[in-house]
């Protein structure tokens, strides 16, 4: 049986244009981008055909992006750079609480030295409110920070009215679309930030490689000091390989948008259809409109989720849990009880993430196994039976 | 799956599934820090474990710990069934991943629980043959007023999201 | 007529090994490591055996090695990790006049942010002297950072000295070894370090990938916040494909250093005196023992480095110059300064870097032509002429 | 290289190279931003520049530059000589890369200069048919007392290392 994967939000299986541009890459080039020389020069052509295609998927000058290590340099750097080249000017950074752990993580790390942050509260389906935003501001406030699509629900942020509040109070405007960006069109013109992350293996590129978005004139110190790579914003000898991969994935990305979105949409609403039929008591999380269109995340009541998707791969399903128990910290999903969710029904959350590669027939499994599956584990639940006796 | 194939084969098989009627003992914890929880009922016969049966709402190690040790009490005296450690019912799992360690405390404590329970029973303390709860919530104690690291007891600092000193996460809003 | 490439500092080409090593992987596997299911356990695997590898090249415990996007990544999260980790104990730093820029330009970031720094001043070798550290240590001071080997010089440092120093006054010590690592043999536990950063581009494994050794124990905070992958001290979706060249680079070059090492030692004797001997008025830069074994540095009098670079490059030699002109920053290396050179001379150097691909009839190449290119140029050369007519 | 091929011609081919030892006038500057120098030897018959010849210590741009402005100027009055730009030289070269451009200054002022020199020397400023140098130092302005970028004239950083608006590396210890 092959495989069912549903956990395109962990990783992408590299797009065969990416495998293609990256092996050839791979065998033929080695020079460095910044060396004036015959060796340096197809690195240097390479550095830049990426750029300008990453700056066509999201519409900026190619000027304006700088290749990172990943969705959480990315974060990190415009939090950060921010943080320090505005320090004069104030302190304060406003956020919202349901953001990646690289933006609540780095803005943890900025309080430690004396900057200080406000995370707004989100509404049940995870929505921040501009107008809550736009309450939040000082005139210390040096830095916003939303996230265009939350990655474990989905929901997808007013970002465009919080960056026209940002613009008038001329507030640095940051949005994390890591989860976003090549999955839904994403125009920076359109939304109006100044800064924007993305990572290249959320659209079938390489893991490790990203970009961070840098509006002209935006006033960010770099995150990595050293030499002057990236137009002097981001110093470090390229991960060129990867860059070529993310130039790439980028290009494959805008071409096959206008194919796949729709298609993969379709199978999202059969999944959440079938699963809402078949399994009673599930809830589903994130905005039912505003959400990405190929995120699938229920909390099933009663049962954990380590346990239900362990079940699942056996039945050749990969999908994704946000329970405690699997995320390797402990933790419960700060995303999931800042929408209100308890702990016991954070801990039953599945995150269904589908792919280019997702077929009918695939999701047509998961809907005739799961609900058996869930039956079994909610049988072996001692809430369950609480619930059911009491 | 980092789990070894007994802890496999007890997730995917468990023993011991279900609730006892007429329990003699009923134990009930559950573990603050990632929101799981176990019962184990007991019934006992010239003080032996005449039969053990869990329910369990957690992850697969909770699950195979649960089979594991309501296996390994099932005949034995209360006595020996109270020696069994969590150590013991990892190491008859073929170990757990080091962030799985505190499940087996989970089934550890429930058997313990279910049988305090029993004795509290028969020496009248709480009411016999009722399926009421003896909670015992199950807390990690706090390093005493100061912060510290609960793997190596290093001073933390304050927003530490894991110890600088032995590199491990802090659990939750770890204690201080 | 084949290239003859004597600048490995900037860019090494693969191994072989190195590369089908990352074809493989690229082929083959693109789950996340942190995915606990049978996606993610092939890339899990991949990690850690990269790791080891690493941790075998510079005799650590894997868990030790963290990865990196390179070694500027490495010293930056050195620097700064260790900067906020110990802010409460002090906020002074000691380093060297002659490290390099991602160390140097990180401190200045921490200036910002109310660190001091003393930067000691090297010998004309190059060499730092650790009487001098030990002066320089004050009740405030938390770091030491010393480089292992210089880039521009090859000048090789008294690290285990020093260490030992920064041991007695229980100072964190880092010591930035990506010139050195893969080239000569690099020992955490006979250096005694807390922190060495070292980067796979310097010995045949991709550019953009490197690690951070940190010692059990040392107090560092992340660089990169967010999530829990490399033992929650390194965020971000690893770049897998990156790090699996990277392992497979530091067992290579663990593997072949006993072989590579005394025949390229013996090219670059070769090179030193066929130029010393054809060029008069050269000056030799670097300490004539403790030096890199691959790396001559010297400088022309009377002539700019960029305009002799490209004059061999046109018979097909590629060697790096530290003339300012070709800086892209326009300033005179501050190593070559801080050894005393004056600008005028400083604009003269070539830095030849020699690999396992250089062999004995391209040195040979390069002692035919290079005394008749500078001559050409010192015969258009200002000073060269009031010199001689003075 | 991300030089024309105009550029390369000149550098590798340079015309006008040399000293005219009985000069009538001799321009000579030095960029302190790089370390580079450039001398121009000037020989004037009624009034037209009838021999230029150059000695640079610079880079490739710095050569190709020497090399085409001296050429321009071979026969033109001095008035002509005079209005020959810094830009003239970059566009006749087919463009020269953003941080060379500064490279062009050093050519044309130095030809400048030595035309002045001429003049000096007619003028009984200076000691005619002497090789004697009237140099120019060549020091790029300040901000006056602040602290700008030189590229989008922004307040910048005391400490700063590029301009935080338009992104440009700062040169050295930029003026301030
Ligand atoms: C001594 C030294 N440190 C740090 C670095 C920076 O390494 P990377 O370019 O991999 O970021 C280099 C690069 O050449 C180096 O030579
Ligand atoms: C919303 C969001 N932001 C940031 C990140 C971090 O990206 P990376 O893992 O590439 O560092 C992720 C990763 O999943 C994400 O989903
Ligand atoms: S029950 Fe939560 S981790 Fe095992
Ligand atoms: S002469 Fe220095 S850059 Fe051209």
């Amino acid at each position: 049986m092959p495989l069912i994967y549903l956990d395109h939000l962990s990783a992408t299986p590299l797009h065969p244009k990416v495998k293609e541009a990256m092996t050839q890459h791979l065998e033929t080039v080695f020079g460095n981008p910044s060396s004036d020389n015959q060796v340096g020069q197809p690195a240097a052509a390479a550095l830049e055909k990426a750029r300008a295609q990453v700056a066509a998927l999201i519409n900026a000058e190619p000027k304006e992006v700088v290749f990172t290590s990943g969705g959480t340099e990315a974060n990190n750097h415009a939090l950060k750079g921010v943080a320090i080249g505005l320090r004069e000017k104030g302190r304060h950074i406003i956020t919202s609480n349901i953001e990646h752990k690289s933006v609540l993580n780095s803005l943890r790390t900025l309080r430690l030295l004396d900057y200080r942050v406000s995370s707004l509260d989100v509404d049940q389906y995870g929505l921040v409110d501009p107008a809550a935003v736009e309450k939040a501001i000082t005139p210390e406030t040096i830095l916003i920070s939303v996230m265009l699509a939350n990655n474990e629900i989905g929901t997808i942020e007013p970002i465009a009215d919080i960056a026209q509040i940002a613009q008038k109070h001329k507030i640095v405007f940051h949005t994390d679309a890591v989860a976003a960006t090549g999955i839904i069109p994403v125009d920076v013109q359109k939304l109006g930030v100044n800064l924007l992350s993305l990572a290249a293996n959320q659209f079938y590129g390489p893991a490790g490689v990203g970009a961070l978005y840098i509006r002209k004139g935006t006033p960010i110190w770099p995150l990595l000091d050293g030499g002057l790579q990236e137009n002097k914003r981001r110093a470090g000898s390229e991960n060129l390989i990867g860059i070529v991969g993310l130039g790439a994935a980028a290009e494959a990305a805008a071409q096959e948008m206008p194919m796949n979105l729709p298609r993969i949409k379709a199978l999202k609403e059969r999944l959440a259809k079938g699963l809402i039929a078949g399994i009673p008591e599930i809830k589903v999380n994130g905005h039912p409109e505003q959400c990405l269109p190929h995120l699938f995340s229920a909390s099933v009541t009663y049962i954990e989720g380590e346990s239900l998707m362990m079940l699942l791969e056996d039945e050749g399903i990969i999908v994704n849990t946000r329970s405690a128990c699997a995320s390797g910290s402990l933790r419960a999903s700060h995303v999931l009880i800042g929408t209100g969710l308890d702990h016991a029904l954070a801990q039953g959350t599945l995150v269904f993430t589908l792919g280019r590669d997702t077929t009918e027939a695939g999701i047509d499994h998961v809907l005739a196994v799961m609900p058996g599956i869930v039956q079994t584990l909610r049988d072996m639940s001692p809430i369950y039976k609480k619930e059911h006796t009491a | 799956m980092a789990y070894s194939p007994i802890v496999m084969d007890h997730f995917k098989n468990p023993r011991n599934v279900g609730e006892i009627l007429d329990a003699d003992g009923l134990g009930e914890v559950g573990n603050p820090v990632c929101g799981d929880m176990m019962s184990v009922y007991i019934k006992v016969v010239d003080n032996r474990l005449e039969d053990v049966k869990f329910k369990t709402f957690g992850c697969g190690a909770a699950i195979a710990v649960s089979s594991m040790i309501t296996s390994m009490a099932k005949g034995k005296t209360l006595e020996e069934a109270l020696k069994i450690s969590n150590a013991d019912v990892a190491e008859a799992l073929g170990g757990l991943p080091p962030n799985k360690l505190h499940c087996s405390n989970l089934g550890a404590d429930a058997l313990h629980s279910a049988i305090k329970n029993y004795q509290d029973r028969k020496s009248g303390k709480v009411k016999p043959l009722s399926l009421e709860i003896d909670k015992e919530p199950h807390v990690k104690g706090t390093g005493g007023g100061k912060c510290y690291c609960p793997y190596c007891e290093t001073k933390v600092d304050d927003e530490a999201h894991f110890c600088m000193s032995c590199g491990q996460e802090l659990p939750h809003e770890h204690d201080h």
